[in-house]
């Protein structure tokens, strides 16, 4: 019974924290995006445009959603639900900090807990396949969307990305795979623990930098594979808007549409998680504790608080005036929070995991203001010509290693 | 065969704790019938692939089932090269539909008749 | 009708069989000839004076006059670094051009832009259809008697 | 369901003469409809593709959905109001188009125009260059995916039009060239404005070529594709950039300079590799080049009137208007009713951004043309589409299409 | 907790099987056997064999499928036609499937009882060498030969899957 309760308050709370992130991941790349092309950016609709993410959902709620004639109704509805499904599911198995320990309370006369909880949904020896069987099964989605749609650029998109899709999953699993050779587990909770410790006092045991064989190259071709599995640029061909105006949901509107790029966002976070356990070391912080690791969060937050608080009393606008120092306030709370004692075990790995998954989700971004778009041949090619040998001779190499070592 | 004397109680009691080996023969026993049923009956190349690979599911969990009856890893083993052996043939397989429809302009296997006569 | 003055010039020499009429006026050399041997003409201006550039085909609307339309064609030789203007005129009643799409490619639109907007039919050419105005247009735009406002469309 | 193989879309059914199915062969192809509205056709270029897999077997541009017929306006316009229809035609190099149209005028008028004139349309022309090859490099570059250079492109041509502003009122249809001369004097602090810009150009390109030049995605997509041999390019009527990409110096501002373009010091760019990414290097050299003359021209900016000594044709001063009578009369006649122009004939051809842009004039001695036809260099280019892209891959149409650098209004006038 | 996963399972793997067979249009049936497959996925899980039931869903649902769908795509199948169905089979393949069904019935009950004391039961949880760890280390030791066959085998459907493929082109 308690387990039944403890995991519904943790599902509504990753499930409100999620949606809000995927809203704001939105207005983190409009922003991202914005200042590297020298411009603004979001900025109407509150201070910052903080709240664009809302009225763009309100905007899609509210817009009429067309059922054009000549689609084939049943599989054109259920296509954005495929694609939201499988990219939400498979955060439900992703670990993003240590534990909880709910201590003894009581209400009236009865004694409650202790509860301890893990942070996570589901935590199974499977984690790795798991996720990897979910992604794959994300690709219906697409394809279906792309066939329902009953039109030629719509077929063209449902095509690509279902050949895509199939071609980067193989050096995608392959370097996964060569990691877990050295970890020896496929629970992803292990995983990251595994990753503890420092050589020489400050090197991480992550997987990247781990002895014997560190897992660099399978870092960046996950990487690379995980562009593509989200059909990000310079990978995003079955929505390529130059060539196929918008590929596989050309016809889609309102929610249906957001439906994709939901499901876009969500795996996108879902391939960063992944990398930042697999490879990242998940929460191990970057230097020990010792050497005043947990002291970064803290730093951080303080500093943007006083940089809000600076610039709220030199604004460049006059709504700054009012609304910096508030964020500034918020970073110092934060920042105190971060630095209070009790909380830290608890925050830290929190703060480790997301800082290395917002680090990662950057990159994405970055990849998109700054790359052309592969040609589709080009980028099978890349697939089956480069990536997979690489991968395959990189999981050999690793496997030589861990066998020579132990 | 059912045995006579079979109490409803204790029927109820038995599946409180599990569920019979048998049951999972026979739905692999059931999905293979309707497998080799659409093999039988559809003529479209693709449907007729898919109802061969319907009967090798079923075939896989009645590995599997046996796998748990005599608690061997083999019966997985089986299944994972069943499951390679799939993969291998549905390259294969789906090849030569793509060659035969460029050549012929259709799925019926009727149609595809010219190794007759 | 070529005068004195241009008898020497090269280009008017080659094609003195073919051309009716030449003038050499704001530094451009001009040249006429009948409808049948235009392209005859412009088969000898690319092959043996070089132009390897047909630049535009257009007309010319003359109304009053009879034969009505001028066919101008502008030629560019780039390695002469010259330019040369080949015309011919059509009649009014029934406007007919040999087609130089088989000396030039580049005709083709050209000439279909002609045949759209003056409705002058270029005989021989492969594709001989509107395309500027839509395809059940009726009148052809560029003609002097069409008219410049009205309840056209 | 219905059938992709032949055109069974409803939108596909008008207009389908030249593409069908090829089913002799036995392939299965599939017609595809890639616009009038297209985001990487540029307007309203229409292209039927016919489709085997994602190569393309058979193309078909069709064009004619911005005709505005501009050919006829002219006939009914004084000579004088015929220059703002030529901002309208290439919207994209406004000032190359007046530029021929009045050297056009001014050549059947035996116009003399001065220094200071001549220098200034020399410059806002390379002007206009630049403001033209940065739109096509912003939109190349975002349509094979690089979306950061079309801001960093249009950064640039933002300061451009607000030169063009500055001298004419006008950012885009900016009829700064008239007949005679310019429209108005230089404005107050040009010369810092425009050295300002000289200034910053050149690194500017230097940003742009950093992030695609040596780029191994760019060069991926773009090296090799789009190839049409000269032959071809010379016999389906292309020019300019495409033409100079293949190795073939031709180009009117040194063949057969006008404005005065014999005084400046720069260099016609060639390469010789013909695909769009030898047309990309060529184009970015040539707006170095640009940039090389407007330094000149800033730098020896002659000075002297801004008209032609000729009171029937160029407007007086609105000084000289309200004090002498003449020019008030001949204020009156010019506005009113335009000039004459003697009887003849004349092609005049320069080199705008896109190619030989060619305006043949033909007056019958009245204030109005009696026929002008423009020669738009994006026509003549157009032409060679179904060259360039069959065979190719359709990510190959869009990467082809952009290097060919058309303006639809340029095409269907 | 048992019985209501594998009825509810056991159900939808029947109920898509029986789509498979019924539906008219390639995409409904290839989506109907995904639908199988998952199924039998969980079904899997519940027998302990947890390595192999995702292995079932990323190969066989997520790329064997997927390569189906992709195929049906490309070729823009249409919805089958119904008539074509041959007379033989419905008369002399359906007695003969009911037969088969029988047979196979008969041999199950024979061996292993339906239910009662004696039946052997599947509870969740009961079976834990379905783990990777245990495949692997079987698949590496015991049954190493076949696994190399069957590389093989993989191998010469790869290059006879792309001499079929380039033939077309040539």
């Amino acid at each position: 019974m308690e387990f039944l309760i403890i995991t519904s308050i943790k599902l509504a709370l990753i499930l409100f924290v999620f949606m809000t992130t995927l809203a704001y991941l939105q207005w983190v790349e409009r922003k991202v995006i914005a200042h590297v092309q020298v411009r603004m950016g979001p900025s109407r609709v509150g201070p910052h445009g903080l709240l664009q993410p809302l009225a763009d959902v309100i905007k899609l709620i509210t817009k009429e959603g067309v059922l054009p004639p000549h689609v084939n109704t049943f599989y054109y509805l259920a296509a954005p639900f495929l694609a939201v499904f499988f990219a939400l599911i498979s955060v439900s198995f992703i670990p993003f900090g240590t534990g909880i320990t709910i201590p003894v309370f009581h209400v009236g006369g009865a004694t409650y807990g202790p509860y301890k909880t893990m942070f996570e949904l589901a935590d199974t020896n499977m984690g790795v396949l798991l996720v990897l069987a979910i992604s794959s099964m994300g690709v219906y989605g697409i394809a279906l969307a792309g066939w329902s749609s009953n039109n030629k650029y719509a077929l063209m998109g449902g095509l690509r990305s279902s050949a895509q899709m199939i071609s980067y999953e193989l050096p995608m699993s392959l370097a996964i795979a060569a990691p877990l050779l050295s970890i020896g587990s496929l629970n992803l909770r292990q995983i990251s623990d595994a990753q503890a410790g420092y050589s020489l006092g400050f090197i991480p045991h992550w997987s990247v930098f781990a002895f014997p064989a560190p897992q660099f190259f399978s870092f960046i071709i996950f990487m690379i594979a995980a562009f593509a599995e989200t059909n990000r640029i310079p990978f995003d061909l079955p929505e390529a808007e130059n060539e196929l105006v918008a590929g596989f949901h050309v016809e889609y509107s309102s929610m249906t549409f957001a439906s994709f790029f939901m499901a876009e966002y969500a795996n996108m976070v879902t391939v960063c998680s992944m990398a930042t356990l697999l490879f990242l070391g998940g929460w191990q912080p970057l230097w020990p504790v010792a050497y005043g690791s947990n002291l970064v969060a803290p730093l951080i937050l303080a500093g943007a608080g006083a940089l809000c608080v600076y610039h709220g009393l030199n604004p460049a606008r006059p709504f700054d005036r009012i609304t910096l120092p508030v964020f500034g306030v918020i970073f110092f709370g934060l920042a105190a929070l971060m630095a209070f004692p009790p909380t830290v075990p608890i925050l830290m790995p929190m703060f480790w995991f997301l800082a290395k998954v917002g680090f990662l989700l950057f990159v994405f971004i970055w990849i998109r203001a700054t790359l052309p778009r592969f040609r589709y041949d080009q980028l099978m090619g890349f697939a089956w010509k480069f990536l997979f040998p690489v991968a395959l001779a990189n999981l050999l190499i690793t496997g030589f290693l861990v066998a020579l070592v132990s | 065969m059912l045995s006579p004397a079979m109490d409803p109680q204790v029927i109820m009691q038995t599946l409180g704790k599990g569920v019979p080996t048998t049951w999972y023969l026979a739905l692999s026993a059931v999905l293979f019938t309707i497998g080799v049923a659409g093999f039988i009956l559809r003529r479209n190349i693709i449907t007729v692939f898919m109802c061969i690979e319907l009967m090798l599911n079923a075939v896989n969990l009645s590995f599997i089932s046996f796998a748990h009856e005599h608690r061997q890893v083999s019966g997985h083993l089986f299944t994972f090269f069943v499951m390679v052996v799939a993969a291998a043939e549905a390259a294969v397989g789906l090849a030569i539909i793509l060659t035969v429809f460029k050549n012929r302009s259709t799925l019926n296997i009727d149609e595809i008749d010219s190794l007759k006569n | 009708m070529i005068p004195e003055s241009l008898q020497g010039n090269p280009m008017v020499a080659a094609l003195a069989d073919l051309a009716t009429f030449a003038k050499f006026e704001f530094n451009e050399l001009t040249i006429e000839t009948a409808p049948e041997n235009i392209v005859e003409a412009l088969r000898r201006v690319k092959q043996d004076l070089k132009f390897e550039r047909l630049t535009s085909v257009t007309g010319v609307d003359r109304l009053p006059v009879e034969p009505r339309y001028e066919v101008v064609y502008h030629l560019q030789s780039v390695a002469g670094n010259s330019r040369l203007r080949l015309k011919t005129r059509a009649s009014g009643t029934n406007p007919k051009v040999p087609t130089a799409t088989l000396v030039y490619r580049s005709a083709e639109w050209y000439e279909r832009e002609t045949f759209d907007l003056f409705g002058i039919n270029f005989t021989g050419h492969p594709d001989m259809r509107r395309i500027m105005m839509p395809d059940g247009w009726e009148g052809h735009p560029l003609r002097k008697d069409y008219p410049i406002t009205g309840a056209r469309y | 369901m219905s059938n992709y193989s032949g055109i069974s879309n409803p939108t596909d059914v008008h207009r389908d003469h030249q593409v069908h199915e090829t089913n002799g062969s036995g392939h299965r192809t599939m017609v595809l409809n890639m616009g009038p509205q297209h985001p990487s056709t540029h307007g309203v270029l229409r292209l039927l593709l016919e489709l085997d897999g994602e190569t393309i077997v058979k193309a078909a541009p069709d064009i004619g959905y911005l005709h505005t017929g501009i050919e006829k306006e002219f006939e009914v316009k004084t000579y004088q109001q015929g220059v703002t229809l030529t901002d309208r035609i290439d919207y994209l190099a406004p000032l190359s188009n007046n530029l021929v149209y009045c050297l056009a005028a001014e050549k059947l008028l035996g116009l003399e125009i001065p220094e200071h004139a001549q220098w200034t349309r020399v410059m806002l022309a390379e002007f206009t260059r630049l403001n033209s090859h940065l739109v096509w490099l912003a939109t190349h570059a975002i349509d094979i995916g690089a979306m950061s250079v079309f801001l960093y492109c249009f950064r640039e041509r933002e300061e451009i039009l607000r030169i063009f502003e500055m001298f004419s009122g006008q950012r885009m249809m900016t009829s700064y060239f008239r007949i005679g001369g310019l429209a108005l004097p230089h404005p107050r602090g040009w010369q810092k404005r425009v050295k300002d810009f000289v200034d910053i150009f050149a690194s500017r390109v230097d940003q742009y070529e950093e992030l695609l030049t040596n780029n191994r995605i760019w060069t991926g997509r773009t090296k090799g594709i789009g190839y049409i041999s000269l032959e071809d390019m010379l016999d389906l009527g292309v020019t300019g950039p495409m033409l100079r990409a293949a190795g073939l110096k031709v180009d009117a501002r040194k063949d057969t300079p006008y404005s005065s373009y014999e005084k400046f010091d720069f260099e016609v760019p060639t390469r010789t590799e013909n695909d769009v990414y030898a047309r990309y290097l060529l184009r970015v050299e040539e707006m170095r080049q640009s940039h090389k003359i407007i330094k000149q021209a800033l730098e020896g900016m002659p000075s002297g009137s801004h008209q032609a000594d000729a009171p029937g044709i160029v407007l007086p001063d609105r000084e000289k208007m309200k004090t002498q009578m003449e020019s008030l009369i001949y204020h009156f006649k010019i506005v009113s009713e335009g000039f004459r122009v003697p009887e003849g004939e004349v092609y005049q051809a320069i080199e705008s951004p896109r190619g030989e842009v060619g305006c043949y004039m033909v007056s019958d001695g009245t204030q109005k043309p009696y026929r002008v036809h423009w020669r738009g260099p994006s026509f003549g280019n157009l032409q060679s589409t179904s060259k360039l892209i069959e065979g190719t891959l359709i990510a190959d149409v869009i990467a082809a299409l952009g290097s060919m650098d058309f303006v639809l209004g340029d095409t269907d006038r | 907790m048992d019985l209501f996963f594998f009825l509810l399972f056991a159900f939808i793997a029947v109920a898509c099987a029986v789509s498979v067979v019924l539906q008219r249009h390639p995409i409904s049936c290839a989506l109907s056997l995904v639908g199988t497959m998952a199924a039998l996925a969980v079904l899997y899980l519940l027998l302990g064999a947890e390595f192999i039931a995702m292995v079932q869903v990323i190969v066989y649902a997520g790329a064997i499928m997927v390569l189906f769908v992709f195929v049906i795509m490309l070729l823009n199948a249409g919805a089958e036609d119904r008539r074509g169905s041959s007379w033989v089979a419905r008369i002399a393949g359906l007695p003969a499937l009911a037969v088969l069904l029988g047979i196979l019935g008969y041999l199950m009950l024979t061996f292993y009882p339906m239910i009662g004391p004696k039946a052997s039961l599947v509870h969740f949880g009961d079976f834990t060498g379905g783990g990777a760890k245990e495949i692997g280390t079987a698949l590496f030791t015991e049954y190493l030969l076949p696994f190399e066959v069957t590389s093989i085998l993989i191998l010469i459907a790869i290059l006879g899957a792309i001499v079929l493929a380039r033939k077309e082109i040539d």
